[in-house]
C-alpha cells in the first residue's frame, strides 16, 4: 500500500530554522492535518511535500523511493491549493479550469470533467463568466475546482477553508471524503474548524520549540 | 572567539537537535571561515602594502620612458593590472556562483557578493586609466578601441549583477537570482568580446597604433608584474574584509529574526 | 632623475600620468576604508544586539560571538 | 510532450489579445522612438540614411525589452507559476511557450512595423530583405534573452530599471550583427555571413535561455 512518508526533516527559511526532525506518514485514504501556531512551517511543510521548496535536511519517501530522485513523477501526483488562487482574471472561468486540466494530461472528457468538478463546488452557473467579477470565496472555489478536474492522489491544501462560506466548507469536506475514499491521501492545514474523521493531527510546534536560529 | 552555542532546553520536548545540528553546520554555520580570516587578513594586508609600494617606485622612478610615448607610457602600470583584475574577479565571480549552485554552499555566495564591488572599481579605474592613456596618444578621452568598449560592457555586466543582488528583501534570494545572472553573463563575455572585435574592426580605420606593438622590455615588465600582484593581494585582503561583513550582517540579520519570532 | 621637478612633469605629460596614479590610490583605498568601516559597525551593532538579547533572553549562561 | 506546449502558447496568445495593450504599447513605442530621431537629428536624407538600420534596431530592442517587464510577473503574483512549477511539463516546456507567446504578440508586429519606419528614415531599397531577414533572425533572440531578465527580477524591488540594466550588455552582439547584415545588405555586400551568425546567436540563445530562465523561475517560487 502506497505511503508518502517524511523523515528528520529539517526546513530553512531565511537563514532561520523553521522546524527540525520532523517526521509524519500518510497512507493511501488516510489524512493529515498540520496544526500550530503561525510561522511555525505548516505552509513550508506543505511547500516541501509539494516539491516547491527543497528540505535543508532530512527525506521525503513516497512508497519507500525518495522524491528527491524523481522530481517529475512526483509533481504528476501532487495537487497544492496554496493561499493564491490562481484565476486569470482575463479568462472565463470554464477556460481557467480547462486549461488547468488540459496541462494535467485530463484531456480526454475534460469537458465532462470540469462541470462536475465546478458543480461538485456550487459554481456552474459561472462558467462563462470571465475571472475579474468573481469574489474572493468564488476564486477559491475555482481553485478546489481545478484539483476534482484532473485527478491526483497526493493532495495538499493550504488553510483550503478560508474565505469559504459554510456551504463551500461543507462541499470541501464532502470533496476530501470521496477522494480518501478512493485511495486518495489529504494533508491540510487547519485553524481550527471540524477535523475530517480519523485524521492525524500533526502539531508542528513541538518541533520548532529550543530552536535558535545559528547565524548564517 | 567561541562557536555560537545553542541554548539548553528540556531535551524530552525539544527536537533532536543532532541530525539538524551537522546540517546547520555545513549550510549555515561560518565561524570556521572567521577563524581562518582573522589570521589570514593581517599578512594579505602587510603583503598588499609592500608590493604596491614596491611596484609604485618601480613604476614612477626605476623604469625608463618609452622612446615613443615617453612618460605616458607609466600609465600601463595601473591601466593593464587593473583590466587584468577586471577580468579575474569577474571569472571569479562566476566560479564562486558555480560553487555556490551546485554545492548550496552560502560562503561561495558570499564570495561572489563581495568581489562583485571589488571587481566593479577595478573596471572602472581600468577604463579610466585607459581614456587618461588615450588623451596624449590618440588625441581623445575616449575611443572606441575594441579592448576599451569590451571593458566598458564589462562594466555594465558588473553594476548588473550588483542591482540584482541587493534588490531583494531576503538576500538568500538576491544570491541565487546574481548567480544566474553571472553564468549567463560569464557565457556571453566571450560572445561579446567577439562581436565588439569585429565591429571594431568594422568601423576602425587601421591607423590607430596598437597599444601593445612589440614585446614589452624586461625594464617595463618588472613593474607591471610586482602591480599585479599588488592587486591581487589586495583584492584578496578586501574580500576577506567584505565576507567577514557580510557574515556579521548574517548574524545580526538571524538574532533580530529569533526577537521576531520570539523562538 | 635629475630634478624633482622634471619627475613631476613628466616629460610634459604630468598632467595625465599623475591622476591616473592618483585616482587609482584613492579609490582603492576609499574601497579599503569603506569595507573595513562597515565591518566594524556590523561588529558593534552585533554586540549590542547579542548584549540586549542576554538582558531579555531566558537567562541562560551568556553567550558571546 | 508538444500539446503542452501549445496548450500554453494558446493560453497566453488569448491573454495577450483580451489584455492587447501590451504588445500594442510596444509597437507605438518603438514607432514613436524611431520618429524622433529626424528631429534631434535633422531632416537631412542621407544622415538619416545613413543611421537607420542602427535606430530601427536599437529602437526594435527597447519596444521588446519594453513588454518584457511583465513576462513572468503577472502569473507570479496570481500564484499561477507556483503552479506551473509543480505541472507535470518540464519549466524549460513553459519557458519556451511564454517566449514563443512573447515573440509573436511583439517581434512580429516589429517587424511588419519596421519596413514603414525605414521609408520614413529613406534607407536604400536594397537594405528593405536585410531588414527583414535580420529581425527575423534577431527578434526571437531579444525574446529569449530577455526572458531570462524577466525572471531573474522575479519579486525584485525595482523591475523595469533593473530589466534594462541587466539584459542589454548581452544585447549587444544581436545589435552588432543585426545592424551589420542590415548595411550590408543596402551597401550590395554579401548578406549571408551576418545572417549565418544571427542564426548562431539564435541558436546559443536557444539553448541557453529556457534553462537559465527555468532555473530563475523555480528559485523564485521557492
Amino acid at each position: 500500500m502506497t505511503d508518502f512518508v517524511g523523515r528528520q526533516l529539517v526546513c530553512v527559511r531565511g537563514g532561520r530554522v523553521v522546524f527540525a526532525d520532523l517526521g509524519f506518514r500518510v497512507e493511501a485514504g488516510g489524512a493529515l492535518v498540520l496544526a500550530g501556531p503561525n510561522g511555525s512551517g505548516k505552509s513550508s511543510l506543505l511547500r516541501l511535500m509539494a516539491g516547491l521548496a527543497h528540505p535543508a535536511g532530512g527525506v521525503l519517501a513516497w512508497g519507500g523511493e525518495d522524491v528527491a530522485g524523481d522530481p517529475a513523477t512526483h509533481r504528476a501526483r501532487v495537487h497544492y491549493v496554496g493561499h493564491l488562487d490562481a484565476v486569470k482574471p482575463d479568462l472565463t472561468v470554464a477556460e481557467n479550469l480547462v486549461f488547468w486540466a488540459a496541462l494535467r494530461g485530463g484531456s480526454d472528457g475534460a469537458g465532462a470533467r470540469t462541470r462536475t468538478a465546478l458543480e461538485a463546488f456550487g459554481i456552474p452557473h459561472l462558467a462563462d463568466v470571465p475571472g475579474r467579477y468573481l469574489s474572493a470565496g468564488q476564486r477559491r472555489r475555482l481553485n478546489l475546482a481545478r484539483i476534482l478536474a484532473a485527478p491526483a492522489p497526493l493532495w495538499l491544501l493550504d488553510e483550503p477553508k478560508t474565505a469559504l462560506d459554510t456551504d463551500a466548507a461543507g462541499r470541501v469536506d464532502a470533496a476530501v471524503a470521496s477522494h480518501r475514499a478512493e485511495g486518495g491521501m489529504v494533508v491540510m492545514s487547519m485553524h481550527g474548524g471540524s477535523l475530517p474523521e480519523g485524521a492525524v493531527v500533526l502539531d508542528l510546534a513541538a518541533f520548532n520549540a529550543g530552536l535558535e536560529a545559528v547565524g548564517c | 572567539m567561541k562557536s555560537y552555542k545553542k541554548g539548553p532546553h528540556p531535551r524530552a520536548r525539544g527536537p533532536d537537535i543532532r541530525g539538524a545540528g551537522n546540517i546547520m553546520h555545513r549550510f549555515a554555520n561560518p565561524n570556521r571561515f572567521m577563524r581562518l580570516s582573522q589570521r589570514a587578513v593581517p599578512w594579505f594586508a602587510a603583503l598588499t602594502v609592500v608590493l604596491l609600494a614596491a611596484g609604485l617606485y618601480l613604476a614612477l622612478v626605476a623604469s625608463p620612458a618609452d622612446y615613443q610615448q615617453g612618460e605616458t607610457v607609466r600609465i600601463m602600470y595601473v591601466h593593464v593590472p587593473s583590466a587584468w583584475m577586471a577580468m579575474f574577479c569577474y571569472s571569479g565571480m562566476a566560479a564562486a556562483a558555480a560553487v555556490g549552485m551546485i554545492w548550496k554552499h552560502p560562503l561561495a555566495d558570499l564570495a561572489a557578493k563581495s568581489t562583485a564591488p571589488i571587481g566593479a572599481c577595478f573596471t572602472f579605474l581600468a577604463l579610466l586609466t585607459g581614456s587618461l592613456w588615450g588623451k596624449p596618444m590618440w588625441g581623445a578621452w575616449w575611443v572606441w578601441d575594441a579592448r576599451l568598449t569590451s571593458v566598458l560592457v564589462l562594466f555594465f555586466l558588473y553594476l548588473g549583477y550588483i542591482a540584482l543582488n541587493n534588490a531583494f528583501d531576503d538576500p538568500a534570494r538576491g544570491a541565487k537570482a546574481s548567480s544566474i545572472l553571472v553564468l549567463v553573463g560569464f557565457v556571453n563575455v566571450p560572445i561579446i568580446k567577439f562581436s565588439v572585435d569585429w565591429w571594431n574592426t568594422l568601423h576602425q580605420p587601421a591607423s590607430i597604433a596598437r597599444v601593445e606593438g612589440p614585446a614589452i622590455h624586461a625594464s617595463m615588465l618588472w613593474p607591471l608584474l610586482v602591480m599585479a600582484a599588488g592587486f591581487t593581494t589586495y583584492y584578496l585582503w578586501v574580500l576577506l574584509v567584505r565576507m567577514r561583513g557580510e557574515i556579521v550582517a548574517g548574524k545580526i540579520r538571524a538574532l533580530r529574526l529569533r526577537q521576531v519570532h520570539g523562538l | 632623475m635629475d630634478s624633482f621637478s622634471s619627475f613631476l612633469n613628466m616629460g610634459g605629460h604630468g598632467g595625465f600620468v599623475w591622476p591616473s596614479f592618483g585616482i587609482t590610490v584613492l579609490v582603492l583605498v576609499v574601497l579599503l576604508v569603506t569595507s573595513l568601516r562597515s565591518l566594524k559597525a556590523r561588529e558593534s551593532t552585533l554586540a549590542k544586539l547579542r548584549g540586549g538579547a542576554t538582558e531579555t533572553g531566558r537567562g541562560e549562561a551568556t553567550r558571546e560571538a | 510532450m508538444l500539446n503542452p506546449l501549445l496548450i500554453l502558447i494558446r493560453r497566453d496568445l488569448r491573454l495577450a489579445v483580451r489584455q492587447g495593450m501590451d504588445s500594442m504599447m510596444a509597437l507605438v513605442f518603438f514607432v514613436l522612438a524611431v520618429v524622433l530621431f529626424p528631429f534631434g537629428v535633422g531632416p537631412e536624407a542621407n544622415v538619416l540614411a545613413r543611421i537607420a538600420a542602427g535606430v530601427i534596431w536599437v529602437a526594435a530592442l527597447l519596444a521588446s525589452m519594453l513588454a518584457l517587464e511583465r513576462l513572468f510577473q503577472a502569473d507570479y503574483e496570481d500564484g499561477s507559476l507556483e503552479l506551473l512549477v509543480l505541472a507535470p511539463v518540464p519549466m524549460e516546456v513553459v519557458v519556451a511557450a511564454k517566449i514563443a507567446a512573447h515573440w509573436l504578440t511583439t517581434g512580429l508586429p516589429l517587424m511588419a512595423a519596421a519596413p514603414l519606419l525605414a521609408v520614413l528614415l529613406g534607407m536604400e531599397a536594397g537594405g528593405f530583405a536585410g531588414l527583414l531577414a535580420a529581425l527575423a533572425l534577431g527578434t526571437p533572440s531579444l525574446s529569449l534573452i530577455g526572458a531570462v531578465g524577466a525572471a531573474l527580477i522575479l519579486g525584485s524591488r525595482r523591475g523595469g530599471v533593473l530589466l534594462s540594466l541587466l539584459i542589454l550588455p548581452l544585447y549587444i552582439p544581436v545589435l552588432i550583427f543585426g545592424v551589420a547584415a542590415v548595411d550590408a545588405a543596402a551597401g550590395g555586400y554579401a548578406l549571408q555571413p551576418h545572417l549565418l551568425v544571427l542564426t548562431g546567436l539564435l541558436l546559443a540563445a536557444l539553448a541557453l535561455a529556457p534553462w537559465a530562465a527555468a532555473a530563475a523561475l523555480r528559485q523564485a517560487v521557492e
